[in-house]
């Protein structure tokens, strides 16, 4: 384990891998977020018979394997409809909805926090809903939903594990790769492992901290 | 346009290569791909006046990438079976393996036979894992295990995790003779029909198959096949690509 | 429309093998929940223990569970473990490597859960002469566990969609490993996975409707 | 003006508001007291529209608040109101609760709102809290932070909905006090409280809701020296 | 008989009790009042043995709560103690409640168990919710569930920590009433409370504490009547 062959030329793909593995969370997370507020402010207000499709469809991400997922994408946009898609469109695309129906709930709950006075108070100051919405309910609403969602970015840096099986060679794959040229698994899984715990951890305890400071006042 | 047209507009050709699969394919020391299929590749694009791109995809994967559109042909050690010509278009034969067992020393494996009862494993869905879990069935005792990769297959197999498996032999010797792997044997071989792989595509892509026919015979007759056979597994003889008897 | 022709009626005649499959997916997810729950309470008692070693220990469990991929924990029982001569069975690691998570996520949301428990429900209790173990087995547990309900129930969910993980370390009996196997000789990979992913829609309405009936049985408070 | 005539509301059904009529002229304050559940609080919010009306009509200076045409958020404007809780917007200063609304709605310059903020929170007693967060504020300076917020938008009305009811006995003076200045100086009110002494000293008249009924309305010697309905004398007795 | 002497407890830096003399004897009713963090609750729960004490001695019947060879669990089965909130075990019925501790400390069977419980509550009022569960209850009904399952122990005495100060107004009667029951069949009892009403009416002797010293002890008449220390005038002043 102490006498590696491991190269700095390896280590260099390694942080090609790492560089992917946030690329495609970075990516994910940005228009999973987007989509998520327009989704969970949505289904908040459309009520649940209007957003009964919407709700349904979302559910599907959070029911299926993120794998499976993965896999009928790439066969559906490829096989299917015959459109040329890099492994890594179609990476980003499925994990921006994964994440979107997520981040939906997350909003959606948050909205549901904000203590239905504090909206009446603004709306009774003569407030449009619209001013409502934009001063005060995403404002307390991402306060309260920050550490979730905080929670969610970290998962989906995790699950971005997977998208291996659309030929998008993140860090695990890169990891896998090295481990066929050197053969020396454990050393690197540990490497691999130790900077998703690096990069997980902090946030994972900033998250923690946020969530306690703001339900303390 | 078809496909043929479509690539050679494009510039680039992109081939699904599998890398753990030496030394068919696998990384070199850069980690760059490299091996005979890699090469093979190269030759197809030179032909064809294209870049050639690698795609690397696993043995399960190889021809879901092809069907969703990530590759343009497939030079993976694919075996002609005729249950994958439903879903795809295999070119003629461009290599043939035989396979052997690869076994773990402290399994006690001597032959393909002794495999009865133990714990087996091989990379899902190729050639050799479809024919050894056939006769794990068969036998009606002993476990298989499939694993995504080539390397997975190797890991397990030299820590203990499985008894042995079937490689062919050019990736048993290569593997055995790499010293990675201590303590694992050849076992000799299987009594399995050699192993014909081929070239593939889509299945309606009849120039592109057709070109690729050619192309085929044309590196055999130009002696680039022995060329390579030399470069990546050895002295001997390469395995004549023609079936006795038949046309095809 | 499509350039494809679908063979739906090739891809239905393997549900029967793909139903078993499911069997082992959803038999794995509970003998990976009740061990993770096992396992998540020693946690939990382990970290308020107070005794440093016992409890930075749990601790490096719980978030070394919450802080890789699910993916990456499974392959280290397999392959990590290898690596030191233990050899466990493709549906050993997958389990552990499943119930290592649960037990993870499941510990930290116990941890939260007694917090919202009021401190003065243990004193009612020892006020009435209860002891330090009957007023937390019955007083602060059942309450406990009614907070981390849906906590549990969103674990099992998770459970079963981490089943799909197994393939990396052999596994090809679950339903996810039979449908690869499947797809690996017919490759009509979106037939195939199409179903798989209704089945496990199924599986998971399954589960979350469960826990609503049980949970309205269970807490009628 | 406010004038209130047979209105009815529900919840499902609920029938929480069952024919009310009550017209509250300018510089009046009116309390309301009555059971929990007795629909006060409804009242209140289908006065300044935030909920609908099911029968009956509310208006306000003439205008019909339930109108289609009736441009509510204007309405609102002169209109104040302040609940029992959760009034404080926990993410902005005292200074920029305040200032929000007269920004955002009256489009005001930052320099002019805050000038009438400051004055406003000045009168409440909260002159040195400008950039403190209202989490640090105890309930009763965020009631009347609540209440400089709504007077900032120069209301001709204020509606007080039990704003006393959730903050600790020692807080409850303060606030109280400050309702007692404004009444004092002319704002027209409808207090909904549980502070009898309260609604006896500073109420031109006292209404009693009980079921969703305006069961007596009077000036508060003869409600409180002199209840009529049986409803009203058990429920003074309660309070005693 | 409850025999406390030269109490002290810190907190901490914290000097919370500082030196509390009291003797409660068989049947006496004291009630203690004082400002918020004067040391109260503390006190009760030193009592019981809820709290370790510093220094002094406390003895219930002559046995010294705080000698490590006492049996404290059994010790409280008569000592009955009700907080302020958060009595209820929400997940269980109301019944299930006040026959836990009887079932699982005394070993009583069900049945014996529920006799008493039902004795019990049928005694403060709650006879007809007895498999309600808590969270449909009101606040005051509560706390009235939390007084029947102490007595269901049969504790020969009640301590009782500001058992009203979380209700609304309306229901603080409720419970008073309950106290004041206790209070006419001869319970021993020390209420904390903030209902001088209360305490003038029910207690033997009042007593005043002020940052952890107890600063006058006397009957109600006395003490409401002609208060010694200026905290106490004070103090009775703030509450009128
Ligand atoms: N949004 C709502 N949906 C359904 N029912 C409601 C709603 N708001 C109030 N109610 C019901 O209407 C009735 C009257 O409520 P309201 O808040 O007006 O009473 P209140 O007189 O203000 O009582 P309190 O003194 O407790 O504040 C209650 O039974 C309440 O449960
Ligand atoms: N567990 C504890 N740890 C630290 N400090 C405590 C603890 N319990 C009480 N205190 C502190 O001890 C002091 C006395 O508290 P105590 O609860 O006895 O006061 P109290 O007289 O009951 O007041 P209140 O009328 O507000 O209930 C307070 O300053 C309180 O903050
Ligand atoms: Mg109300
Ligand atoms: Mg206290």
């Amino acid at each position: 384990m102490f006498n590696t062959s491991l190269g700095i030329d390896d280590l260099i793909f390694l942080a090609q891998g790492a560089g992917m593995t946030i690329l495609v969370t970075a990516i994910a997370v940005a228009i999973g977020t987007v989509l998520g507020i327009a989704f969970g402010i949505f289904r908040y207000q459309a009520g649940p018979v209007l957003a009964a499709p919407v709700t349904f469809v979302l559910d599907l991400f959070r029911s299926i394997p993120l794998l499976i997922q993965l896999v009928l994408a790439n066969a559906f946009i490829g096989t299917v409809l015959r459109l040329k898609m890099s492994g890594f469109t179609v990476a980003c695309a499925v994990l921006s909805l994964y994440t979107a129906a997520y981040c939906a709930e997350i909003v959606r709950g948050g909205i549901q926090a904000v203590p239905s006075n504090t909206r009446r108070a603004a709306r009774s100051l003569g407030m449009s809903w619209f001013q409502d919405m934009t001063h005060i309910v995403l404002p307390l609403a991402t306060r309260i939903a920050l550490p979730s969602w905080i929670g969610l970015a970290l998962g989906v840096m995790k699950d971005s594990a997977l998208v291996y099986v659309v030929q998008v060679t993140e860090l695990l794959k890169s990891t896998q790769i090295l481990i066929t040229r050197l053969q020396e698994p454990l050393f690197l899984l540990l490497i691999c492992g130790a900077f998703y715990f690096i990069i997980s951890f902090p946030i994972a305890r900033f998250g923690g901290y946020l969530e306690k400071r703001w339900s303390n006042d | 346009a078809d496909m043929l047209d479509d690539v050679i507009s494009s510039g680039t050709l992109r081939c699904a290569v599998v890398l753990d699969f030496p030394p068919m394919g696998m990384r070199d020391k850069d980690n760059k791909p490299a091996g005979f299929d890699v090469d093979y590749c190269n030759d197809l694009a030179k032909a064809l006046g294209v870049k050639a791109e690698m795609v690397e995809t696993t043995f399960p994967e190889r021809i879901p990438a092809l069907m969703s559109g990530k590759v343009d042909v497939g030079v993976a050690s694919t075996s002609d079976t005729l249950e994958r010509a439903k879903t795809v278009g295999m070119s003629v034969p461009y290599y043939a393996f035989e396979d052997a067992v690869v076994a773990n020393e402290k399994s006690g494996i001597k032959t393909w036979e002794d495999m009865k009862g133990k714990t087996v494993g091989a990379t899902a869905g190729t050639y050799e894992a479809i024919w050894l879990e056939g006769k794990v069935k068969e036998w009606g005792t002993g476990t298989f295990r499939p694993y995504q990769s080539q390397a997975d297959v190797f890991l397990a197999l030299s820590q203990g995790q499985i008894d042995a498996t079937v490689a062919t032999t050019e990736v048993a010797n290569s593997n055995i003779k790499s010293g990675n792997f201590p303590g694992l044997v050849n076992a000799g071989k299987t009594p399995m029909v050699p192993d014909y792989v081929s070239l593939f595509t889509r299945r309606d892509e009849y120039g592109f198959i057709n070109y690729m026919n050619l192309f085929i015979n044309q590196q055999v007759r130009t002696g680039r096949y022995a060329e390579l056979y030399h470069k990546w597994i050895g002295d001997g003889e390469p395995a004549d690509l023609t079936i006795h008897g038949v046309y095809r | 429309m499509f350039h494809y022709t679908f063979h739906w009626n090739q891809a239905f005649q393997k549900l029967p093998q793909m139903l078993d499959g499911a069997l082992v997916t959803v038999e794995i997810a509970l003998a990976s929940m009740v061990l993770g729950i096992v396992f998540a309470v020693l946690l939990t008692g382990a970290r308020l223990s107070g005794w440093r070693t016992l409890s930075a220990l749990a601790t490096g469990w719980v978030e070394i569970a919450r802080n890789t991929p699910a993916l990456f924990q499974i392959y280290m029982a397999h392959f990590g473990l290898g690596s030191f001569g233990i050899h466990l069975s493709p549906f050993t690691s997958l389990l552990i490597g499943i119930t290592f998570n649960n037990a993870g996520y499941l510990a930290e949301n116990f941890r939260g859960a007694l917090k919202a428990i009021p401190e003065t429900q243990t004193r009612a209790g020892r006020s009435l002469g209860m002891t330090g173990v009957q007023a937390f087995g019955w007083i602060v547990l059942p309450q406990m566990l009614r907070i981390s309900f849906l906590p549990m129930t969103n674990q099992m969910v998770w459970a079963v969609l981490m089943t799909s993980l197994g393939v990396t370390v052999g596994m090809n009996t679950d339903l996810y490993g039979v449908t690869q196997a499947l797809n690996a000789i017919s490759f009509r990979t979106f037939e195939l996975f199409a179903i798989a992913a209704a089945i496990f829609y199924a599986i998971t309405k399954i589960i979350t409707f469960g826990a609503r009936l049980l949970a309205a049985r269970l807490f009628r408070y | 003006m406010i004038e209130i005539e047979k209105v009815r509301k529900s919840f499902g059904q609920l029938e929480v508001l069952k024919g009310i009529d009550l017209t509250v002229k300018n510089g009046e304050v009116v309390t309301i007291i009555g059971g929990s559940g007795s629909g006060k609080s409804t009242l209140l919010t289908c006065i300044n529209g935030l909920e609908p009306i099911d029968s009956g009509s509310i208006k306000v200076d003439g205008q019909d608040v339930h109108d289609k045409r009736t441009n509510l958020n204007k309405l609102r404007e002169k209109i104040g109101i302040v609940f029992q809780q959760w009034n404080a917007f926990p993410h902005l200063t005292v200074l920029e609760n305040v200032t929000l609304a007269p920004r955002k709605v009256l489009k005001m310059s930052k320099a002019e709102a805050e000038e009438i903020a400051v004055r406003q929170l000045r009168h409440v007693g909260l002159g040195e809290k400008l950039s403190t967060y209202p989490g640090r504020l105890s309930g009763g300076q965020q009631q009347r932070m609540a209440i400089a917020r709504a007077l900032a938008m120069s209301p001709e009305y204020m509606l007080f909905d039990e704003v006393t009811s959730a903050l600790d006995p020692q807080l409850v003076g303060e606030v109280l006090d400050t309702l007692r200045m404004l009444a004092s100086e002319g704002m027209t009110m409808i207090c909904v409280t549980h502070e009898m002494k309260f609604a006896r000293e500073v109420s031109d008249r006292v209404a009693f809701f009980h079921k969703g009924v305006m069961a007596e309305i009077a000036p508060p010697e003869e409600l409180f020296g002199a209840p009529k309905t049986a409803e009203l004398q058990q429920f003074l007795a309660a309070t005693h």
